[in-house]
């Protein structure tokens, strides 16, 4: 790809303004050109304006349309803590080869608003465009803009009316007036050819609650917080359709209390928050992982320490995460890296809580969470959706009985015998206890369970691999992205992902390490890469296999990586 | 069913003679009797506790039950019941557990009004952590929070009071607020013979209400509520017995769903991820 | 001391029942005589009972006169969670040597109830001797066991009387009658002889007071909770002599925040908590942190997770310690070992706390909190108490300025300028800000502000090295009685203390295990010791060292450790 | 002083026309004539805010000021007048704030009475997080809770409810709030005009409360709490103004302590530690 950034290079060269249609249209079509040349097309569109104008869904229509003829999609939103007004914008990238993160730098703008041009016009390309619509009736004026962009790219007027009809169903017609009115003030510039297959157009929060559904979840509890609030709108919009249970309580403390009330009679419950909840969690998920009962709790992370920068993204609650609630307890923390293993991650979560009665945590972000990501297909993990609830009932039933795994066979109230969960230290029968043994009993059953998951945990895929090279940079969660759309553009480099954070996958990531160690005279680089001020996975890698990554790459601006990002920060290293 | 068939192994470690062992008493007789008149099924009722004092009913009881929070009682209640609705459930509270920690979900399942139970040991005190004032407590320099009037005022749907020192009354008060469908609450007078001995002052001035009065008078329920201030400086009456019951509907019946709780869910995958092709 | 455990073996060749008064006599003389000849006395008493049949108060006089006489004492208190019944116990060791732990097997037993006799009879050592007090008068039977137990060591009525005269004032009279009763009972057997000074004898809880009050400590605020609440009572009754304000208030997160609001406005303050109420306070820990105010938080550990065994000890929570609430932030994590270490570290964490506007927990634990240490002395640490307030009121003031320590100068609302706290991120000013360069800058700051705490806490011993020796012990917080004591046993043994866990002081660590990793033929061993059951100090060490200790001795039976009990681990090993 | 010195450079965000506005001015005329009446210092004046539309007041006040977190205004705003009883407090909240997260020290602060004022902009609806109902929303199946019937039932010692599209009569009250010896609480009916709109509704039924009558009748003041339930399904009156007043003992009046706010604190060690030896 150093091709591609030559070409850029030679744009640069041109004195044409940015903001003028016709002259920046030369260069266009050039890039356009080369991209075809080395076989790959990226554009990448900036829509911007107030919030409340609209941008949102905007953005989405345009991502869907793209999507419906084939191409590869990725939409980053950004938007400040506010209902009307301020500066919202989505940077669209699009791409024939697949694309999981945006760009730093825009081919169009769409204004709806001065603030847009003003703000972003510096990171157009040079040849880039703005299609200014302010002054446009609002979301009419959305809507002249989605047709002047797919006119611009030749696109036929159809597939825009399909994904109209497809999103407002009647209330489509009003749009297409304005699309026409900005289909026919322009001429076509360059004609986008459908790239194969559709694609499916998926958020991270959306792959969160397609994997919940898709694990048979039952009840799906929360409190709004940025970043997990559109979980709780999309679950609960589907409620009856899926026949899920979407709750909102007073507060995070009641929220996981009734999830684990709800689990103990045998109930799938899902609970999400961000930080500030998740702390409120944090005396009953040690609570969950004394009684030993599943609760999935998903933990988006915005930009900390405290209310921070709301609808913004961040991976500072990594270590906290890892070590909520006091005492020692089995758990297991989880981080997908793009939409399409939220379902699956989601899925797993639910298996292993379910299986190893125990807490678990689905660690995502805000860009995680609010990004769209494009998929040739969207798949469901194969993994069993038992309850792994006894159908037969047993005799002398012990809710804690001590196994080699330390899991006891599960019954829950209602099949007949007494069952029981205490948030004191009990018994195999769950009564209380201060006897040593017991407590000793208790706690090396816990810490089999830890055991036998982590086990199970081996077999789940705990890290990925991409790409191929004596470099190695190492990440987690909603980096992936970028780092993966920046590799082909490193030299040398392989990506490490590490999806299980607990249990920590020691052996895979340090067979890893070992390989990119400095051996003879060959120089090779470990570099850790992520979204907060500290490098809080270098901390865990230390910790769970004794190397110390000294080679970081960390963003803690609110804002996540981009591959040009990231390039430039290895190119420095 | 008889008492003895819901008693347990374990050993008691409430102090010799405290009214919680009243408690115990009634609620097993409530339970017993509710089971054989064929009202509610043993299997399907489970209890759950906070901790302090009024908590350790956990162990004494061979029942489904969940030892959970301090403070916590209610939500998880709720979590029970809207987890599988057919299950009746208990929750018991100490007064620092339900009023002073937890408040808030006081406060809000008054609101709610699932249909559940929820049974309050008011001894006044902090019994466990060894004496310190609890919002109801008449010690110290504030007034005592009264939780009769405030769950009349958040619309819980069954207001009563019980005393630890009457088994029968309070056992009759636990089957009511067992049978009554919707959120029931009752505050048990149940001195601490410890860190709050208060049994002289209750037997002389409590009085039973009038169970045949029109109970769905809201007016009069703040009334009655009123006519003691959870004080001792003076001799007040203090009425127990059902302040208030009102059906209004059932928050788990409110809810837009079907019957997730029993039926095996078939997910149709490729119908619900076509939205997003 | 391998003398003295020789000398227990020909104890034990005696058939003489153990608790027959007269029969134990001689050996029990014999063991004095060695202990003389060894140049050291020990005896170690057990009193039980009933919980409300005061064996704590016992236990605390008659430690307490041992003081006065001049001896060390140590005082372990065991008891279950439950106001009248059940068991309770005591275990007082004292020395005429330093002693800072409890032993396995004890001299004498005073039994306040048959079940005392039944449970800790197989613990009494050979030639030991039962004073039985069942069937006495409540309260009294214990006054007529302190004068049988005293007349026996050929104490003399007067520093008795002294200490109930000290204790209870004018009731101390109906006691003497006791004492006398019991003390005309039996015949004196042996004659302890005054042992130089008096002795301080202090719990944890007091230590952690008494430090608060030497600090300047405005305001303590709690809700009650088991290891804290004696801290609440301590400082309540001394509410008016030391013009302190202690409040009891709704919740833990009540009390935090109320803490970090007065704290805002000047106050100097301090809450106290075990885990569960720790949980529910992370969210304003990690405000604390944003919001830049000081605030000293007392952890008191006990066996975990969940409610657990609420009235023993254990050390599982220290990784939640060092990561609770969201996000990355200054943070202080101090442990003191015992109560005279309490008293410094309280000082130093109002200090640290005041300074640099940060949130520090001092980490304890029940063992901590609910035992007796004594000491020749208790002097307090001569730190400075400022409120690190400016007294002139500068132009132009903000908030957050920035600095190169990281420490942004401090004025309090009332003082003219305009004061703000914010927990969303700032600018300078204190305004809410979702500014890229503004968010690193403030989390640069922020970060400044950790390192600049480093530098102070290496000058406060971060940690401590007790004894010589090839062979190195690690151990944290209360854990420290036991290991010392047990040093002298041990051939070759020296025990690293970490009291900083945070800012880790990983240069002295390293230093340590250096010095002790093997080295040529030469074996030396590398040994964590750690109140619960995974070894998390292991963790932290591996994680900020990258060294990974394999040795472990591990107790998480909700009890401490005894010296005897470290002794034969470390042999095993 | 002019209300142009509260001011401060900082972009509103808050959607144009919201009546959050008028909160803001109201308060800041509120504080600008007690201060011109010599009733307040401004220096010695702080303010508290949560998390939500409300809280955004933080930065277009130029005060001392501390941004909390959603839900724990209360706490906050207690601890700094513990922590200096000379300021004068006031807290902002939302009702998601308010009466859902933080229901429990909404309870306990009505008792403890401590001399602080709180205003609640309820405009019943989780407004930043766009839309969601709170315990006063009428939207969802769930009768809303009444804050000005709670407050009076919890013990709060000044009880009113404000109208944010009524600027002057708000910042009477708002005045009278912050005179009041106690824990005064005005609940704002503040409409959103993006979520929840209620601008007609509240045009149509409002009516102000005589502010001469006996504000000491707790039942005349139950009685008026009642006549609206926060629900629009038909026109019921909505009284605005002050539904009780009445003085109590103040809690930081109560708590047996010094002037431990101002003084120099000695600690003589050797007496401290007498009891030790
Ligand atoms: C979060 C939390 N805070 C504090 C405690 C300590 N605690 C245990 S029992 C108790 C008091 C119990 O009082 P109450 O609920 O009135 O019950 P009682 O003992 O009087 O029956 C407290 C504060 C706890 N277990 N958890
Ligand atoms: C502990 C916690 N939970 C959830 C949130 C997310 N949150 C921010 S604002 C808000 C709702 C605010 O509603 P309200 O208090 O009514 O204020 P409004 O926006 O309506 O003025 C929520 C839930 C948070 N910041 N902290
Ligand atoms: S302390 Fe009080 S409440 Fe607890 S068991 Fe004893 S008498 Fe009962
Ligand atoms: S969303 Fe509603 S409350 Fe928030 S600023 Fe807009 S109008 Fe006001
Ligand atoms: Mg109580
Ligand atoms: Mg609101």
């Amino acid at each position: 790809m150093d091709g591609y950034l030559k070409i850029r290079g030679i744009e640069q060269k041109s004195s044409h303004g940015t903001s003028v249609l016709v002259g920046g249209l030369f260069y266009f079509q050039i890039i356009i050109f080369c991209d075809i040349l080395e076989d790959i097309m990226e554009k990448t569109i900036l829509i911007g304006g107030k919030a409340g104008q609209g941008t949102a869904v905007t953005s989405h229509l345009i991502a869907k349309i793209f999507c419906h003829l084939g191409y590869y999609v990725f939409n980053y939103r950004d938007y400040p803590s506010l209902i009307t007004g301020g500066h919202n914008f989505n940077v669209i990238s699009i791409s024939d080869k697949p694309i999981s993160s945006h760009k730093d730098k825009f081919d169009i703008i769409l204004a709806l608003d001065q603030k847009t041009i003003d703000l972003h016009k510096k990171n157009l390309n040079k040849g880039g465009i703005i299609f200014d619509g302010k002054g446009l009736k609002p979301i009419f004026g959305n809507n002249v803009l989605i047709g002047k962009l797919f006119k611009y790219f030749g696109v036929d007027k159809s597939p825009i009316f399909k994904a109209f009809e497809e999103e407002f169903k009647e209330k489509a017609e009003m749009a297409k007036t304005a699309i026409e009115e900005g289909y026919n003030s322009i001429e076509i510039k360059e004609k986008l050819v459908k790239n194969g297959k559709e694609k499916y157009l998926l958020s991270g929060n959306e792959g969160l609650s397609l994997g919940a559904i898709a694990a048979g979840m039952d009840i799906y509890i929360a409190y709004p917080m940025t970043p997990a609030t559109s979980i709780l709108s999309f679950l609960a919009k589907r409620q009856l359709e899926q026949n899920i249970l979407v709750l909102q309580l007073e507060n995070e403390i009641a929220v996981v209390d009734a999830a684990i009330g709800a689990s103990f009679v045998g109930a799938k419950t899902m609970v999400g928050t961000s930080g500030g909840g998740f702390a409120l969690m944090t005396e009953s998920l040690s609570l969950a992982g004394m009684v030993e009962l599943p609760l999935v709790i998903f933990l988006g992370q915005r930009t900390a320490p405290s209310t921070g920068v709301a609808t913004y993204t961040g991976q500072g609650d990594l270590k906290f995460a890892l070590n909520p609630g006091q005492g020692e307890f089995p758990r297991v923390v989880v981080a997908p890296g793009d939409a399409k293993e939220a379902i699956i991650r989601t899925q797993e979560s639910f298996y292993l809580s379910s299986k190893y009665l125990a807490p678990i945590i689905i660690l995502g972000d805000k860009h995680l969470s609010e990004s769209s990501y494009s998929f040739d297909n969207i798949a469901k993990s194969s993994i069993s959706n038992s309850r792994f609830i006894l159908d037969k009932i047993p005799l002398n039933y012990k809710s804690y009985q001590i196994t080699k795994t330390g899991v006891s066979p599960r019954l829950v109230p209602g099949q007949g015998p007494v069952v029981r969960a205490n948030s004191y230290e009990h018994t195999d029968f769950g009564n209380t206890t201060e006897n040593a043994e017991w407590i000793i009993k208790m706690n090396d059953k816990r810490q089999r369970k830890q055991e036998s998951i982590a086990k199970e945990t081996k077999k789940l895929n705990p890290v990925s691999i991409y790409g191929k090279g004596r470099n190695l940079i190492i990440g987690w969660g909603s980096t992936k992205g970028a780092i993966i759309d920046a590799l082909p553009k490193l030299k040398n480099f392989r990506f490490l992902q590490i999806s299980y954070l607990m249990p920590f996958p020691k052996e895979e990531v340090l067979k890893e390490i070992k390989k990119s160690l400095p051996a003879g005279r060959q120089a090779k680089k470990i570099i850790l890469v992520e979204n907060n001020s500290t490098g809080l996975l270098g901390d865990v890698i230390a910790e769970q296999t004794g190397f110390i990554i000294k080679n970081k790459i960390l963003r803690y601006d609110a804002r996540p990586f981009t591959a040009e990002y990231l390039i430039n920060e290895i190119h420095g290293k | 069913m008889e008492n003895k068939d819901l008693n347990t192994k374990e050993e008691n470690t409430w102090c010799p003679g405290c009214p919680d062992f009243s408690i115990l008493e009634s609620t097993k007789r409530a339970l017993v009797e509710l089971v054989n008149e064929n009202k509610i099924e043993i299997k399907n009722t489970a209890i759950v506790t906070g901790i302090g004092c009024h908590a350790k009913i956990f162990d004494y009881l061979e029942l489904n039950s969940f030892s959970g929070l301090h403070g916590r009682v209610l939500p998880i209640a709720l979590g029970m019941k809207i987890g599988n609705p057919k299950l009746t459930v208990i929750g018991f509270g100490g007064d620092g557990d339900t009023y002073s920690e937890g408040m808030e979900h006081f406060i809000h399942n008054c609101r709610y009004n699932s249909d559940m139970t929820m049974i309050v040991n008011n001894n006044q005190v902090f019994a466990l952590t060894v004496g310190q004032p609890t919002p109801t407590s008449e010690k110290g320099p504030l007034k005592p929070l009264n939780p009769i009037a405030l769950a009349l005022t958040a619309g819980a749907s069954f207001v009563a009071r019980g005393s630890a020192l009457d088994i029968e009354h309070l056992k009759n008060l636990i089957k009511e607020a067992i049978l009554h469908k919707g959120f029931s609450f009752i505050d048990i007078l149940q001195p601490c013979i410890v860190f709050h001995n208060t049994v002289p002052y209750f037997q002389k001035n409590i009085y039973k209400l009038d169970p045949i009065r029109d109970l769905t008078n809201s007016k009069e329920a703040m009334e009655r509520a009123e006519e003691w201030d959870y004080c001792f400086d003076r001799d007040q009456k203090i009425p127990i017995g059902i302040f208030y019951k009102k059906e209004r509907p059932v928050f788990e019946e409110q809810l837009p769903h079907n019957t997730w709780y029993t039926q095996k869910r078939k997910t149709d995958w490729q119908d619900l991820t076509k939205d997003f092709h």
